[in-house]
């Protein structure tokens, strides 16, 4: 008979509240094989733990439960608890009491009575258990980052500071991301350029970080330690070793059709480009949707001007395999497609543009060498209007938008309107807000320099309506301090848009089997306590891919993800999860069903001599390499004779725990 | 008194959530018939909230909303002002009993400044 | 016969470890409630659930059984919920074939931040099998309490 | 056929290509005929005719570990599909059978001549469409399409789908009628009909297991049902519910890798029609993934170890309504 101890805890009165925590263990006190059970506090604190290592060691325990909280928030330290009594970890199961049982019912007769059945079925289980012992796998000492924007540069930095090899992949041309992009920062207005540029050239000049731009990434395999990327380089049809960034090339492309994606689509570049002055890599690359020469086979100007001899027309695009410890996902994001809010006349106006777009109109490397101009006829704006919280906060059951707040506009329109209002006096600044939200260092006051000193007309309200009146914007919104509608004849009106993950994320997410949430945003390990780690280990969160975030924020999450990878990647083994397939050879039909459905590519075959009732001789069997079994259990499923089967969760433990909630 | 209209009996009608709103005033922004009215749109959805029942019933603004929807349709938090008022309307309309417009009013009450939509939205306001 | 006893409903939900179960916690961190009759059994991946599970619940007195795992797309181990989906589609079929009522059997996928979402289906199932009655067609009277 | 058959065996072994058969033998009436391994010297005792319903792949898996060089094997053009399967599933080394696909032209089931009123047969002879029992009391013509096996009304048709060499002529004896006709009956039924259906075909079961053990798909080396400890062993269904458990889980077993070779249903001694449960996995498959034929060559991936991102949710199976 197996000697098994349960501990319950009141957590508080988290749990004793709801279940009356003495008659539960009272209860399990006389379950078979139950030879210690009792009740206390906090049994995850040190004096609860210590009672659990004394009974381990006074009761001769072979089993624990500790019916508490979620097995996800402490099952990790009640295993501890026990080794450290000596009895093997994987001899405790966690009834959740809490989560699952004291938290949702409000009457303590059905909360105990639950909170039973689980330990009863905790106790089932454990009754099953087995020791396990984790193998060791060992970890590649390089990390990949996926986007070289400013999250993922710091990254990058920070991880190769530490001594590690850091590998960039960045989807466009050049590094640099949305922070290249803006004019200033806020609440500092240093300007961005000058803060971020030194960055990328540090990063372009590092020994241990090497940037592979203009590539995206195509498939992940393996596990944490272990994985390997196929990464696809497009074509730039420039040669990266040869290109010197002179150029020339770009000032000869007789094509001006293409849109200047860093401006926004604001103005337009030739085929053959530098996205901006500072890219890097300083190297050109070619649009083959507006190439002369890709598209007529004539042309070939850049080609012949190039001292360098750069241009390759016949490049091909090229895939790299390569094996990384730690992946980081810093894939960023981009503003809303504000065209599916016509009631601002996105659509209808030139004059009507998003945050983003205006950040470019300000800039001085910007389409107007940043004198603020109106896109439709180049004249100076005299009546702006900034409308705020266009497709955030917006229900779930609304025809569009998003549910969350994206927290950088407040900030930023105070920062465009400071800015205008300083370089153009006479121009009249208008922002029609829901809320303004300062939270953040030095950032109300900011807000509210912009409205004291700045002389910048807040009006707590909405637009309803913007129309297009000749050359100018008839704006229509509510101010619902006076109780008015309020009509501005605008000349500019600049759109708050949302923001949303990158479109790539969502492919990545799935490349690297990191859970999101509805929005697209990952999903980090913890909310709280692990904020820059994916549920899926080995990868790690950095910046807006996350969820909303602004510059400072996204430079600390980066330093943090590249302190946890840091931690990684500095282990000299990883321990693994004892809780993997196993196949009986006696059982083992050597069907290969099993392969079939491992994701991993866990399972092989070999001929082995076995010696059981049902055969004797040498037969087909399946193997699992248990470094690379994650113990899903799909093949325990697919075989027929129950050969395969999964440590920690046998079907004997699945079985058991049914048949004592069923009971 | 027994006959009193309840916030409830409000919310039944138009099955509306006036707690989803977030006092943006867009749909107040959006409102053409705002100067005419005593409330406005945001005010609508805060009185019904605010159990302020009677008084709305008691106001011209139930009366100058021309059913356009544009709050409805623009409301980030879809929380439908235009539906509230409808329902409020109703509310009176029940408990004047039958002494609602006919189509054959309309013609006398028609003026050249008059929107074409508050033509057709009288019609299915009023007519049975 | 026990005819005459009380029906305790008894419910088993198997939860996927990454997003159900998490699921679930955080239903329950919110303080979102659905009924006691419902007990969760963690497994790492849907893709676990061996149908003799499934039976075994239904003999044992279950009378209604629910998987919830990651949403298609999201499994932690990429895979694991399509082979799942359809293994379920399959046994469920074979079960209504066999005169049981498919309102018994369902699959639900809810992620680790859906917490309203699995209160949610806890409580429509629930209801679905409150109004479905006890379990009788794929009950083994031996092991009925009496 | 069977002289030209035994001849031509007889050759392949003289030529050294191997040195036994898997063929059928007489059984203890001439219309039993059961499954054999035969050396040259017993090649005498082999017999082909139209009581040859048995399948024979699945006792190859027993010989693999036994075969040196290679062995004959005598497969029908239905069988071959369950020898891919097998293949397939490695229970079978393809390089250590010599495959004589042989001809069929649909197996006669003696219980379908009983079931006319014919009584004490002695023998049968065939003569085109028409078949001729004779009797201790006398002869009586028959419509040979009257008294085909279940199964070989729903032919898989007349190619072998693997043969190193095929021997005899092969007709397609497929009434061209649904095969899942049966399964929509019952689909169309209300719950409680199906289940009333389901029990009184189920309660008949004594759990002989000669389903199970003439399945080429149910091959596993222990059984979960003879295992003590899967939890579900049972050697005799002892109520209800393990009568359904076990014709649950077998059919769920072999789902995606049943051929519908009907086997199960041919040697039931209760008459349970078995071949109704795979056949609903088969028609849910058809349905749901796409056509799939289990077997039809070797080293396919079946579809329940397979998926695709847009699979049907199972939610399917409620929504398809007929619940009651």
């Amino acid at each position: 008979m197996q000697k098994i101890g349960v501990f319950v805890c009141w957590c508080g009165s988290n749990i004793a509240a709801t279940v009356d925590v003495k008659a539960v263990a009272n209860a399990m006190r006389s379950e078979p094989g139950v030879v210690y059970s009792t009740d206390y506090q906090y049994m995850c604190s040190e004096n609860g733990q210590n009672l659990i290592k004394d009974a381990i060691r006074d009761y001769k325990l072979d089993g624990v439960v500790v019916c508490s909280c979620s097995p996800r928030m402490h099952e990790a330290t009640f295993r501890k608890t026990a080794l450290s009594a000596g009895l093997n970890p994987y001899m405790v199961e966690i009834a959740n009491i809490r989560e699952q049982c004291s938290w949702i019912h409000k009457d303590m007769e059905e909360g105990t009575q639950k909170a039973m059945v689980l330990a009863r079925a905790a106790i089932a289980k454990v009754k099953k258990n087995a020791p396990l012992t984790a193998g060791t796998t060992p970890v590649t000492k390089r990390a990949l980052v996926i986007g070289g924007g400013i999250a993922g540069i710091q990254t990058a930095l920070d991880v190769a500071d530490a001594g590690y090899e850091v590998d960039i992949v960045e989807k466009s041309p050049t590094i640099g991301g949305r922070m290249a992009q803006l004019d200033k920062t806020f609440p500092t207005l240093d300007c961005s350029a000058c803060i971020l540029t030194p960055k990328m050239v540090e990063a372009n000049q590092h020994e241990n970080i090497h940037l592979i731009t203009y590539a995206e990434l195509e498939n992940v395999s393996g596990f944490v330690g272990n994985f390997t990327a196929r990464i696809k380089k497009k074509a730039r049809y420039v040669d990266e070793t040869k290109c010197t960034g002179c150029g020339i090339c770009t000032e000869k492309c007789p094509s001006r059709k293409g849109l200047n994606a860093f401006n926004m689509g604001l103005n337009t570049r030739g085929a053959v480009y530098i996205p901006f002055a500072q890219a890097i890599p300083n190297v050109a690359v070619i649009d083959t949707e507006n190439c002369l020469h890709f598209k007529t086979g004539k042309c070939g100007i850049c080609q012949k001007n190039c001292s360098a001899g750069a241009i390759n027309f016949e490049q091909k695009e090229e895939i790299l395999e390569r094996k990384y410890g730690a992946i980081i996902v810093a894939t960023g994001f981009r503003p809303i497609d504000a065209s599916a809010f016509d009631e601002y006349a996105y659509t209808q106006s030139k004059d009507v543009v998003t945050s983003l777009e205006l950040e470019r109109l300000m800039n001085a490397a910007g389409p107007t060498g940043g004198v603020l101009l109106r896109p439709s006829d180049g004249e100076h704006p005299k009546e702006i209007v900034f409308i705020q919280c266009v497709g955030s906060r917006c229900s779930k059951d609304a025809a569009k938008g998003k549910e969350y707040c994206s927290k950088i506009c407040c900030m930023y329109t105070a920062k465009h309107a400071m800015l205008i209002r300083e370089k153009y006096p006479d121009t009249n600044v208008h922002v029609f807000y829901i809320d303004v939200r300062t939270p953040g260092k030095n950032f109300d006051e900011f807000y509210r320099r912009a409205a004291e000193q700045y002389g910048v007309d807040y009006i707590k309200g909405m637009v309803g309506k913007v129309s297009v009146e000749g050359k100018k914007l008839h704006v229509q919104g509510s101010d619902l301090i006076s109780n008015e509608q309020v009509h501005i004849d605008a000349d500019l009106v600049v759109l708050a848009t949302a923001i949303e993950p990158d479109p790539t994320a969502r492919s990545i997410g799935t490349m690297l089997t990191a859970s999101m949430d509805t929005n697209d945003f990952f999903t980090e390990a913890h909310p709280k306590l692990r904020p820059v780690e994916s549920p899926t280990a080995g990868i790690f969160l950095s910046g807006v891919c996350q969820g909303p975030k602004d510059i400072p924020e996204t430079v600390a999450q980066a330093g943090a993800a590249a302190s946890k990878v840091i931690g990684l990647l500095s282990k000299k083994e990883l321990v693994g999860n004892p809780c993997v397939a196993h196949a009986n050879e006696l059982l083992c039909n050597g069907c290969s069903q099993c392969e079939k459905v491992c994701p991993y590519g866990a399972i092989t075959y070999e001929d082995k001599e076995v010696r059981g009732p049902e055969f004797r001789g040498t037969k087909r069997i399946a193997v699992v390499n248990e470094a690379i079994c994650q113990g899903c259990g799909a093949c325990t499923v697919t075989c027929p004779s129950t050969a395969m089967d999964l440590k920690g969760f046998s079907n004997n433990q699945i079985m058991e725990e049914v048949d004592a909630i069923c009971r | 008194m027994s006959d009193k209209i309840t916030k409830e009996e409000i919310l039944r009608i138009c099955n509306v959530q006036p707690k989803k709103c977030m006092k943006c005033g867009k749909c107040s922004g959006t409102c053409p018939a705002y100067d005419e009215m005593d409330y406005h749109p945001h005010q609508f959805v805060y009185m019904v909230e605010h159990g302020q029942i009677e008084k709305l019933m008691a106001s011209q603004s139930i009366y100058k909303c021309l059913s356009c929807f544009a709050c409805l349709e623009r409301c980030p938090r879809n929380v439908e002002p235009a539906k509230l008022i409808e329902a409020v309307r109703l509310a009176v309309i029940r408990q004047q009993g039958k002494n609602h417009m006919t189509e054959n009013d309309v013609p006398a009450l028609l003026d050249e400044e008059l929107p074409q939509q508050a033509i057709v939205s009288s019609m299915r306001k009023y007519k049975k | 016969m026990p005819m005459n006893q009380e029906w305790k409903p008894k419910i088993v939900a198997f939860c996927c470890n990454w997003c159900s179960y998490a699921g679930a916690d955080l239903a329950g961190s919110s303080r979102l409630s659905y009924p006691a009759d419902v007990k969760i059994i963690r497994i790492p991946c849907s893709c676990r659930l061996n149908p003799l599970f499934i039976l075994r619940a239904f003999q044992r007195g279950a009378d209604g059984v629910i998987l919830c795992g990651c949403h298609p797309g999201d499994c932690h181990y990429s895979t694991g919920n399509y082979y799942a989906r359809r293994r379920m589609t399959a046994l469920f079929g074979m079960l209504s074939y066999l005169g049981i009522d498919s309102r018994r059997t369902r699959v639900e996928w809810v992620s680790a931040a859906e917490g309203a979402k699995f209160a949610e289906t806890m409580n429509d199932f629930a209801k679905t099998i409150y109004a479905l009655g006890e379990n009788v067609k794929l009950e083994d009277l031996r092991c009925k309490e009496n | 056929m069977q002289r030209e058959l035994m001849e031509r065996i007889r050759a392949l072994m003289d030529k050294g290509v191997a040195d036994q058969v898997l063929a059928w033998k007489r059984g203890e009436f001439f219309y039993d005929t059961e499954p054999a391994i035969l050396t040259k010297d017993e090649l005498g005792e082999m017999v082909y005719d139209s009581f040859c319903g048995p399948n024979l792949s699945k006792y190859l898996i027993k010989e693999m570990p036994k075969i040196e060089n290679k062995i004959l094997a005598l497969i029908k053009p239905c069988d071959s599909y369950s020898l891919n399967q097998l293949i397939t599933e490695h229970r079978i080394d393809r390089d250590k059978v010599y495959v004589i696909g042989v001809g069929c032209k649909g197996k006669i089931d003696v219980d379908k001549i009983r079931a006319k009123g014919v009584s004490g047969i002695t023998g049968v002879d065939e003569n085109g469409d028409k078949i001729t029992v004779h009797t201790l009391y006398g002869d009586t013509t028959l419509d040979r399409k009257d008294v085909l096996l279940g199964k070989c009304l729903f032919c898989k048709g007349k190619e072998h789908r693997i043969a190193d060499e095929t021997v005899g002529e092969s007709e397609d004896t497929s009434e061209g009628s649904d095969r899942f006709e049966m399964v929509k009956k019952l689909e169309q039924m209300t719950p409680d009909e199906r289940f009333s259906f389901w029990r009184k075909e189920l309660s008949k079961c004594i759990r002989c297991n000669a389903c199970r053990n003439v399945c080429p798909a149910c091959s596993c080396v222990k059984c979960v049902f003879d295992n003590p400890n899967t939890g579900v062993q049972n050697k005799a269904a002892a109520n209800e519910f393990e009568e359904n458990l076990f014709h649950i889980i077998r059919a769920y077993h072999v789902a995606g890798r049943c051929t519908d070779c009907g086997e199960c249903s041919r040697v039931c001694p209760q008459g349970i029609p078995l071949h109704l449960l795979n056949r609903k996995f088969i028609s849910d498959i058809n349905e749901l993934y796409g056509t799939y034929q289990a077997g039809e060559c070797a080293g396919q991936r079946h579809p329940l170890i397979d998926y695709t991102q847009e699979d049907s949710e199972p939610s399917i199976v409620h929504e398809r309504g007929n619940n009651g």
